[in-house]
């Protein structure tokens, strides 16, 4: 069974216990995401607060994979910068779609790095990417927003990137 | 005749290769695509190594050959279906076959002698609620182009095609169903359908992806007045498939694509166009890929497609009793077999689609997760998506095993 | 690298047969459709036997498998000609391809965000008069949709779009041309074109289905907006072809062919559509097309396009001496080397174009006869009629010598 | 070489010295025909007398088998009756379609047996035919004036069949 390898013990808590789940408020900017493929689909809200991540808020129907990586994403930037998040981010888009050619550094990306073994499997790589997705698009956002614009619905053409 | 499955593998090379380390590939999932036998790949080879010529082109001797390859082709995918080789226009796929018909209507608008196919606000296009996209979304566009108004039959509990949910009428121009639903199996009442459609002058287009790969189908005697299927789903090759109109319809219809072997005459001020199926097919034909086609339904044919019927049957009466036993399994459509066939949706009480498919894939059981191009079916049925088998005439009773025994390791796996 | 012509040639199984009571082929006749070397056909066979399945919508280790080899083709392709693999969307042919971008036009109304696609009365489209009918019929037919106005560039006597004889206005939308005419050979000046184009606010359509499979060509560096070509005429398979469009603008135009595969969201009630190249690619698409086509441009590039160039001009230089030198014979385009591309179309004093033809067929000459799809340019020339031989990287000169000869044995046949 | 099989003397004959060729008057009916594959055309008129095949006149811009296979038509339907005229246009298109398998009955036939080596190239027969489905379609014309309709512009639709 090479099943271990994606379904580590780390994804499997997280897909049974998700953490910073349900939608809260106050938030300032919300994005919704589809996976085309599978209609799998997530809402995601941020609140930011003087250049931190002060909330995250998600409303997932999907597999475990999107589940869990929602919930890993709640853990790895809530209390961080807006910069930080960003940056994290980028570490686990490169981790997941590098095909499990690139190695994770576990001080960025913590249990994120459970998700190597997902990379071995391009086709749910948008799983473990739809939150991710979400959250990107949120911050965007909420950057909108503060110049002005008010927060739309999200444009889900980025959803697949 | 009795079907020995386990010597017809044999032409199936892909069949023999193993997956995930080193298991034995069980490919359950012909509905997406199916696999070509030896046969078809050697037709197309043969082709290739000695007769490829631009076809309809030219004066020397491959250029005949090339030529009489493609339009034997034809008519024998033709007589496969019980139509003439004049009514078989050869598409890319299924999916343009209806882009075909759905733009041809659009440009009928002054087309001498395409009135029947006009269509603009008041007119009505009809599908029903289990259709794939493909036999969906070139009607949206269409009516989004012309403000036709788009409506459809609803789907009841059990996976059928509700009658009572809708009256066509005298503006209903065309009626667009499946006849087999790629995602729940079930037949759809093709005649009554068509006598209803007949009744009030609209045009019938059948979406036979799903049914001529799997059954007996005679388009002819179904009475439609259009059909589409694809290659890759019957042994064939990608890159091509059919286009099937009744002559008369395909004679006042205007083209679709237009350019080269297509035309009448051309001049820089306008031009006219040749007559089917020649008008329908602009440009340099998948030549190489109607032969495989024509050789796939040879294949086929010498079977019988009674018997490819019958065994798929059996396959899907052992699916629907495995997974109906798995605690937590829901089949969505339905689980007789009545007016079904040979593909089985399912969910898994506790564990995503997508999930079960991960076991099953680890385990070698290829089939396919998702809304499989049938979003608004998966709606109505309140899933997101689903996990689908798919059987075609290479697959064997211990393949649908493999599958059970796949749904029961998942529901551990997950621990549900 | 000196190209060693005899030893690629055992590359081409078809080459090695013989036509006409054993007289051994003369291939030239690729303007029309190319042959394939062993290298495609394998690259095409292997994909079948060992990773078949329906690219994009499986989650099981064949699906994984296709979809990387049909983006990993995409990428080879793009590259080739200059592009990013997002900037390459498969079609079934080139005509498909222009095809598309005219549909996507008129389909531009009122889709959020393509208003520069926009067209309707007023507007014009430019094209030239040597125009093969896959570029100018699908013009035509937008215009007669739409209300837009066709112009068109004249042809010189020496074959040579006359770019004195017309004017772009700010209300030219696009300009379609061709790089190569598949029937004088000429080059045409592109980079002038898409100059006096973009001044004026128009986009430029390059049709590349004579440049690409004969000489290096960068699409990005050329600057152009869209282009095509096709499988057929450049060593792969039949059933395949490319539309180049700029990121940009792909990302703002609306979809063609719609079905699976190229949506994003689907509702009864409508539809949104995926990012490019998705999005202009509805339905289970020629996978294993591509994955031969692909190996065709790792054929060609591994050759050296710059090589198969040169090859080239030395047969058409020898083709030009040597039919120069037949009296009666007249070439049609141009008789220098300059700008110009392997096509040799001619007529001959008192002998009909198929009638050349079939004496030379008849000596195992393969060349094509008629208006080769460019019907306008051959009133423009006052013929019916050309004879036209065209080469690829496999003839020799020794085939060119074979189709001189045939030409003084057709005027001595018919005894003129 | 084989070019014998098809351009036989017979076609030789009245390809260089063509019967009947050039447009008469008085006509009832006249056709244009096209081959779309090469750009080759005829003009072709009838004159119909009390049910007789009276004159039959043309111009073609065409190969040399298209422009003997007029020839031959002029021989073999002037001075006959409409009916056998049709008849014979039905032998000539079965043998000109007949791949070479059918053999031509020169007592109905004439010259047009000539033809037969034709039948062996597909692409040439729409040459060999030409004139012919001229011919029939400006007999069908014929019909149609007498029974009231005007002589319109030919389809040339029917050219190719
Ligand atoms: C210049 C040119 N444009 C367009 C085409 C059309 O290509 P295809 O028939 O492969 O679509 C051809 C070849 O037939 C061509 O030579
Ligand atoms: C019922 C049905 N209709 C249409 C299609 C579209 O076929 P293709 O993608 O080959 O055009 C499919 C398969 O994908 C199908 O199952």
């Amino acid at each position: 069974m090479q099943l271990e390898q994606m379904y580590q013990e780390i994804i499997l808590d997280h897909y049974r216990t998700p953490h910073g789940s349900g939608l809260r408020e106050p938030f300032d900017a919300e994005s919704f995401q589809i996976n085309p493929t599978c209609g799998d689909e997530i809402t995601l809200r941020v609140r930011l607060d003087a250049g931190t991540v002060a909330d995250v808020s998600y409303e997932t129907l999907g597999c475990s994979i999107s589940q869990a990586s929602a919930s890993v994403l709640t853990d790895l930037v809530v209390g961080r910068s807006v910069e930080d998040s960003l940056r994290i981010l980028a570490a686990f888009q490169e981790m997941a779609q590098g095909r499990g050619q690139v190695t994770p550094d576990e001080d960025v990306l913590g249990d994120g790095v459970a998700f190597a073994g997902v990379a071995k499997y391009p086709a749910r790589v948008k799983c473990a990417l739809l939150g991710w997705m979400a959250f990107k698009d949120a911050v965007v956002r909420t950057e909108r927003s503060e110049g002005g614009a008010s927060s739309e619905t999200a444009d889900p053409k980025e959803a697949t990137a | 005749m009795t079907l020995d499955v386990a010597k017809l593998r044999g032409d199936f090379p892909i069949l023999a290769r193993t997956v995930r380390g080193g298991r034995p590939l069980v490919y359950l999932d012909s509905g997406a695509t199916s696999q070509r036998p030896r046969q078809v790949l050697d037709a197309e080879r043969s082709f290739l190594e000695q007769h490829n010529a631009a076809v309809h082109r030219g004066a020397h001797q491959l250029a005949e050959e090339a030529t009489d390859a493609y339009e034997s082709a034809r008519a024998r995918i033709a007589a496969f279906v019980g139509a003439d080789p004049g009514e078989v226009v050869f598409t890319k796929n299924a999916t343009e076959g209806i882009n075909l018909v759905a733009y041809a209507m659009g440009n009928a608008a002054g087309f001498p002698g395409a009135e029947r196919f006009e269509i603009g606000p008041g007119d009505e296009i009809v599908v029903t609620g289990l259709e794939h996209h493909a036999n969906l979304v070139p009607w949206q566009e269409l009516c989004r182009r012309t403000g036709a108004t788009l409506r459809w039959y609803g789907v009841t509990d059990e996976g059928r095609v509700n009658l009572g949910s809708l009256e066509l009428t005298p503006n209903t121009k065309i009626l667009a169903v499946s006849h087999q639903s790629n995602v729940l199996g079930t037949i759809l009442p093709v005649a009554e359908l068509t006598r209803r459609a007949h009744e009030v002058g609209a045009l019938v287009l059948l979406d036979a992806c799903q049914s001529v790969p799997h059954m007996p189908v005679n388009l002819g005697s179904l009475g439609v007045d259009f059909a589409v299927f694809s290659g890759h789903k019957m042994l064939g090759p990608s890159g091509v498939g059919v286009l099937y109109g009744r002559a008369e319809l395909l004679a006042a219809m205007p083209p679709f694509l237009t350019g080269g072997s297509m035309i009448e005459m051309v001049r820089m001020e306008g031009s006219t166009y040749a007559p089917p199926p020649q008008r329908f097919e602009a440009g340099v034909p998948m030549t190489s890929q109607a032969v495989g086609l024509a050789a796939a339904v040879d294949y086929l044919g010498h079977i019988g497609m009674d018997v490819v019927a019958a065994h798929e049957r059996e396959l899907t009466a052992l699916a629907i009793d495995g997974l109906s036993a798995v605690p937590g399994v829901r089949i969505v459509g339905p689980t007789d077999l009545v007016d079904r066939g040979g593909a089985v949706s399912f969910v898994v009480d506790g564990v995503h689609a997508h999930d079960v498919g991960q076991v099953l894939d680890d385990r070698g059981v290829a089939i396919r997760v998702g809304h499989h191009c049938a979003w608004p079916l998966h709606r109505r049925f309140g899933v997101a998506a689903t996990v689908r088998a798919s059987f075609h005439v290479y697959n064997t009773p211990d393949e649908v095993t493999a599958l059970v025994e796949g749904v029961q390791a998942a529901r551990e796996f997950f621990g549900v």
